[in-house]
């Protein structure tokens, strides 16, 4: 069972994001290169985590579908920087016990030779605590 | 049987108001019949960026209780930059102040106005009363005015 | 010691009823130095002021404390009081019992006693006054435009209007600045050229104007009402007053490959060129860089063809000094160019463009005589992506923090022009927000929408890439919560304005301040916005913030009324409560400059006399024209060797001794 | 130490000698061999009382005002002087220069290295007396007294101030004696390790501490007089125009005063060489007064050091318009 008591500042405090900054531009939605595969995009992330409404977000799919590719975080005028918000997400959910989405030893099978150096190393960024 | 006279404490306190923000604040309370405690003393300065070290010193030397300085909001200073200056100059001053064990409650900044004539009221009253808590100031006055 | 006359009013019952009067005087007349004490029921009446006049000169009073209502008050009316009867006005102090005793006490002993206070203090300090005077310093009746965009011909010609003589100095071989580029002006639409223009003829032809075109300010020396500058001109290599400009150079140079600047690089330009055919002056300009005689020594076709005979290769740089009472900064914007946005593809792509580029592509004058065509392939665009807030309010490197103010309403313009002029075209705004106040302005961008159909869409482009000619914009809907990917046949980027980089070493020589963004700071943001800080440099325009062209018009007048203001004065009377440096006590560390906000203190190598002996020393000088009194040097001063006249450390201290006694 | 000496004798000779400087501030001893003076030589001078060792602390910079003023009338146009500095003197005379106290011009800069200077003081502490001579021998100090030769380590015997050494190099210099001077190896403190433990005590036992240690002062003007960031031609305090002049302390708040506007004066030029502390014969640790000011604004308003180069504004000549208000006082230190 998912430990739904993550609060805004829990959030702000693992990611170092001040939310508020924020000016609702888009350029990070506008900039992700995964935008399809989310369910939640990063613009998103902060406005949710802004209002507090963190539950969604720790349900969702977006936060294994993030490629932690830092567009969005690169891109951001305001240096809110999303990409750290979504891993806080992520890591909130992490290090609940068994929580991880991926085993360690689950990663080597899913290993192609195509693969950018980028997502295996995100990749064990997902793994776990 | 003889019982000693006890005098109530009323303490002396201090205040030095730019000429331009805070004098003027000071003018609109009593324009607003605004009262704040009498042993208030207002001394005019052009800007907050006049008051040297020294005459704060001097006060506690001579006897005040508490000295305040109070200025243009940051930003709003008649002369640009006076009390971006006073405001450092104040700080490392009050902290000094502190370290030497002087009760960092006696010196206060305050930012008003010309328009915030109820700030500096209020200001006053609350700063009046702070010391009168406090005290008399005895660690950092001349022991000789005593005799 | 002084002789001292103590005055307190009644104001009627305004102090007489909570402070007993009579004792105040009466206890007052008791302190060292006062020889007079008296109180009267207004002090301020002609009959008030009578009794100090009279008794000014019946006790041969040295100085005057007046018990009364506040200093800001009056302080003035009793200044002139004391005047006429022969003290100087600076031998005054007031002792403010209403607003600080009277009016917000209410025991009436505990109020008397603290108005005795009050006015022991203002004894204290009457005794170390001294009779200060003011300075007065003449006034150039000329002024200085430095930039001759709109913002500096408005200044000038309104301040030409009242009768003063002003130069303006350009640095380009034309005034006309920014505006002479624009197409149309929002809200009205009215053409940019049919409305400028003849304010630029205006400026050309009023004798009372001088223009100094193709030239840079060298030098600022000098304060308020006195300023010396030398001014740059710059070699044209045309003899300015033979030149017709008739353009028969300009159109028989071989050298044709230089990008026109004027057309934003659109179209070239000939190595002798007149920016546009409305330049004034319409005189040509030689660039050495471009000019095949001036590279290789072989060609001078322009000296053939040009029968005024105004070539002249020789021409060298000039330096022109002259006084002016005044100086007006109007050195304007630019528009930065989004290079480091790589996410625009501006760098890459030809048909991705800024807005003043856009405004050359659709001007009638321009390169394409107002035929809008894709740079690119010379194809009308089908579609047109706007894009705004390009590098503005945004908190990384390459942005500039603050919002470039003009953006949204231009792009409603671009969109407007571009929806009137080829209705099938598709045009697409994505905005962070629209922001439109002024008047007629939402209107304006209502228009856009309603009547226009331009497509405005809250959210930014993220990415920007030309696939088979077309660019494809990846972008945000964000209240469709949706990444959209459109194309387009040009994207228009509203990128931000930043000042011209001119602005700073500027600010440097007239030593006006200047926040991080370089625009230059005003005096009062609310009450004083057209002036500096530094007293004699007024701002005009876009150096002190973006503007647009109404706003933009106004401050220009706004500020040419303040020019008008200073140079109407023969005489500067200066406020004598200036910082004043005591050159035995001076280290000549350079400390009280460092804080000084006029740049008030220099330093100059003095013979000194001090404990007997003569040596030469580094000691700070205080202009008293400049200083404004506000005393931040004398505390940041070690040595205690600089005091303010009037607030001076021994004055502020016997007025603290005296409250504190 | 001696090797050292011989090299600085005979670097000085050479600038005697080819004429680049016309004298130079050197060290002579006094009437102990650890109470080491400052001294001019000259070309005609000999040198063999010339000394270079474990005492010669003292900040030579600000000697510089006096050498290297314009002259008065009737006065010879001097040479250079040459000065030698210490890495941790660079930083005053780099301060002296930015406030156009010394005329660059007229100096010529010989960095010599430090080991870290000794303090006379810790010998005494370990019950050494009656000391006749002290010679430094690599990491050991032999000294000499009444009593017979004792062997000290040489870090037992550094100056508290050198235990938080700036660090070998200089900021300042014409020349360095040794080129590649190495970091010495210091046992190193935190500087502001006993500012932080006054700060934690209740202000009860901050006003006692200072107290106690203030009312020492006999008011000598030492730690004015040595300090090369108060400097000033004529001190507020011997001017009688300033409103504050005074001579003595004639009580408790006077000697508070003196120190505070002492302290307050150089605050943002201060370098912290520590001058003040070791000259005080009352050994009142007068720097702590300093470093005080130096941690508030490192810590409110961004490193600085004082001296580093001789253009940076100091902190207290310089604002930026985010910097806390001075109520931020009444939330730090040790009793909230």
């Amino acid at each position: 069972m998912l430990n739904t008591k993550i609060s805004k500042e829990d959030l702000e405090r693992i990611s170092g994001v001040n939310t508020r900054k924020c000016m609702k531009c888009g350029k990070c939605s506008a900039t992700c290169p995964n935008f399809d595969a989310m369910d939640y995009h990063p613009h998103q992330f902060i406005d949710m985590v802004d209002k507090g409404n963190i539950a969604p977000l720790l349900e969702s799919k977006a936060i294994w579908t993030c490629l932690s590719c830092m567009a969005c975080l690169q891109r951001c005028p305001r240096s809110v920087e999303p990409a750290k918000l979504i891993e806080a997400v992520r890591l909130a959910v992490v290090r609940q016990q068994g929580e991880n989405r991926l085993a360690a030893e689950d990663i080597p099978e899913l290993l192609d030779e195509d693969l950018p150096q980028q997502a295996i190393v995100s990749a064990f960024r997902k793994y776990k605590k | 049987m003889q019982v000693e006279e006890k005098k109530e404490f009323t303490p002396l306190i201090v205040a030095f108001c730019c000429n331009w923000c805070s004098y003027a604040g000071a003018d609109l309370a009593g324009s607003n019949r605004l009262n704040y405690p009498a042993n208030v003393k207002i001394i005019r300065v052009p800007c907050s960026c006049r008051v040297n070290p020294l005459f704060i010193l001097r006060a506690f030397q001579r006897g005040a209780d508490g000295v305040i300085m109070c200025g243009c909001h940051p930003g709003d200073c008649h002369y640009t930059t006076g009390n971006y200056y006073a405001r450092r100059r104040m700080t490392t001053l009050f902290s000094m102040l502190d370290y030497l064990g002087i009760e960092k409650e006696r010196t206060r900044v305050e930012w008003v106005s010309a328009a915030e004539g109820v700030k500096f009221a209020a200001t006053m009253k609350d700063f009046a009363e702070t010391i009168q808590k406090l005290g008399e100031n005895r660690k950092l006055r001349d022991l000789r005015c005593e005799k | 010691m002084q002789r001292i006359g103590v005055f307190v009013c009644w104001c009627g019952t305004n102090i007489a009823a909570t402070v007993d009067v009579a004792k105040v005087a009466e206890t007052l007349k008791s302190e060292p130095g006062v020889v007079f004490a008296t109180d009267y029921q207004y002090m301020c009446s002609a009959s008030g002021q009578e009794i100090i006049k009279n008794a000014i000169k019946e006790h041969n009073l040295t100085g005057v404390v007046i018990c009364s209502c506040s200093p800001r008050m009056h302080e003035a009316t009793f200044r002139k009081t004391v005047q006429a009867a022969g003290i100087n006005p600076y031998m005054l102090e007031i002792a403010n019992i209403r607003e600080q005793c009277s009016w917000i006490h209410k025991d009436k002993e505990e109020a008397t006693e603290k108005a005795i206070i009050l006015g022991r203090a203002a004894i204290a300090k009457v005794h170390l006054n001294a009779p200060l005077t003011s300075m007065e310093s003449p006034v150039v009746k000329r002024a200085l435009v430095i930039g001759g965009g709109i913002a500096g011909i408005q200044t000038a010609l309104d301040i030409a209007d009242a009768g003063f003589e002003v130069d303006i100095v350009e640095k380009q071989p034309t005034i006309g600045g920014k505006m002479a580029q624009l197409d149309k002006t929002f809200p009205t639409l009215d053409c940019a050229a049919c409305i400028l223009t003849p304010k630029m003829v205006d400026a050309g032809s009023n004798d009372k104007v001088n223009l100094y075109t193709y030239c840079e300010v060298d030098k600022v020396e000098g304060f308020v009402g006195n300023f010396k500058v030398t001014i740059k001109q710059k070699p044209r290599y045309v003899d300015a007053t033979k030149c017709t400009g008739c353009g028969e150079c300009t159109t028989k140079c071989p050298s044709r490959k230089n990008p026109n600047e004027f057309n934003m690089g659109f179209d070239n330009r000939g190595a002798v060129y007149i920016p546009f055919a409305q330049a004034v002056p319409k005189v040509a300009t030689i660039d050495p860089d471009d000019c095949i005689y001036m590279k290789t020594g072989k060609c001078g076709l322009c000296a053939k063809v040009c029968t005024a005979g105004a070539i002249n290769y020789e021409q060298k740089e000039e330096f022109i000094t002259k006084e002016y009472g005044a100086i007006v900064v109007a050195t304007g914007y630019n528009q930065i160019k989004p290079t480091e946005f790589e996410e625009y593809g501006y760098n890459n792509y030809k048909d991705v463009v800024t807005s003043l580029e856009f405004e050359r592509l659709m001007n009638a004058a321009g390169p394409t005589g107002g035929h809008l065509l894709r740079p690119s392939n010379g194809k009308e665009p089908k579609k047109i992506v706007f894009v705004q807030c390009v590098g503005s309010r945004g908190q990384s490197c390459r942005d500039k923090s603050y919002c470039s103010k003009i953006c949204c309403m231009y792009t409603a313009k671009h969109a407007m022009l571009v929806k009137d002029h080829y209705p099938d075209v598709d045009v697409t705004v994505f905005y962070i927000d629209v922001r439109t106040p002024g008047k007629n302005f939402d209107e304006f961008y209502r228009r856009a929408v309603e009547e226009f159909g331009v497509h405005y869409i809250k959210g930014m482009v993220g990415k920007v890439e030309e696939e088979d000619g077309v660019l494809k914009v990846q972008a945000s809907d964000l209240l469709a919560n949706a990444q959209i990917h459109m194309d387009a046949d040009m994207v228009v980027l509203a990128a931000a304005i930043e000042p011209d980089k001119s602005a700073r070493p500027l600010a440097t020589m007239l030593t006006a301040s200047m926040d991080t963004n370089d625009f230059f700071t005003e005096a009062h943001a609310k009450l004083r916005p057209v002036e500096s800080p530094t007293a004699g440099i007024f701002l005009s325009g876009t150096c002190q913030g973006p503007k647009d062209i109404p706003e933009t018009v106004s401050q220009a007048s706004a500020c040419a009324a303040k020019v008008i203001g200073l140079l109407a004065k023969d005489h500067l009377l200066c406020n004598p409560c200036v910082a004043h440096s005591n050159e035995t006590l001076c280290n000549g560390c350079s400390t009280c400059a460092n804080v000084c906000p006029y740049g008030a203190i220099t330093y100059e190598d003095r013979l000194v006399m001090d404990k007997g002996v003569r040596e030469t020393r580094r000691i700070a000088v205080v202009n008293e024209a400049v200083c404004q009194g506000c005393g931040a040097c004398t505390v940041t001063c070690p040595s205690g060797a600089m005091d303010l006249k009037g607030f001076a450390n021994r004055q502020i201290m016997a007025e603290v001794d005296a409250i504190c006694r | 130490m001696r090797e050292i000496r011989e090299l600085l004798v005979n670097k000085i000779k050479e600038l005697l000698d080819n004429g680049t400087v016309d004298r130079v501030i050197g060290w002579k001893a006094g009437e102990f061999c650890y109470d080491v003076t400052p001294a001019i030589f000259t070309k005609d001078d000999s040198f063999d009382d010339f000394l270079f060792n474990g005492f010669c602390g003292a900040n030579q910079s600000k000697y510089l005002i006096e050498e290297t003023k314009a002259p008065g009338r009737d006065e010879p146009e001097k040479g250079k002087i040459l000065v030698l500095l210490k890495p941790c003197d660079s930083y005053s005379f780099n301060q002296l220069i930015k406030e156009h106290r010394i005329d660059r011009e007229k100096v010529y800069a010989l960095g010599v290295p430090s080991k870290g200077m000794l303090d006379v003081n810790k010998l005494r502490n370990m019950g050494i007396n009656g000391i006749l001579g002290i010679e430094e021998d690599g990491d050991m100090v032999k000294v000499k007294t009444l009593y017979g030769d004792k062997e000290v380590a040489r870090k037992d015997l550094i100056l508290d101030r050198c235990r938080c050494c700036k660090g070998s190099k200089h900021v300042a210099y014409d020349e360095l004696l040794i080129p590649e001077a190495e970091e010495w190896e210091k046992d190193t403190t935190d500087r502001f390790a006993e500012v932080e433990k006054l700060e934690q005590m209740s202000a009860e036992e901050r006003f006692d501490f200072w107290r106690s240690q203030l009312s020492k002062c006999i008011r000598c003007n030492a730690c004015r007089n040595v300090c090369p960031a108060c400097s000033c031609r004529t001190c507020v305090f011997d001017n009688a125009n300033s409103g504050v002049a005074a001579k003595v302390n004639a009580d408790d708040f006077e000697e508070n005063m003196f120190h505070i506007i002492r302290a307050w004066h150089v605050a943002g030029r201060c370098t912290d060489c520590g001058e003040c502390s070791r000259v005080c014969p009352q050994n009142i640790p007068l720097h702590l007064l300093n470093r005080k000011f130096i941690k508030d604004m490192n810590e409110l308003y961004g490193d600085f050091q004082a001296g580093d180069d001789t253009e940076t504004k100091g902190p207290l000549t310089a604002f930026t318009k985010t910097d806390a208000e001075p109520s931020i006082v009444y939330s730090r230190g040790g009793d909230k």
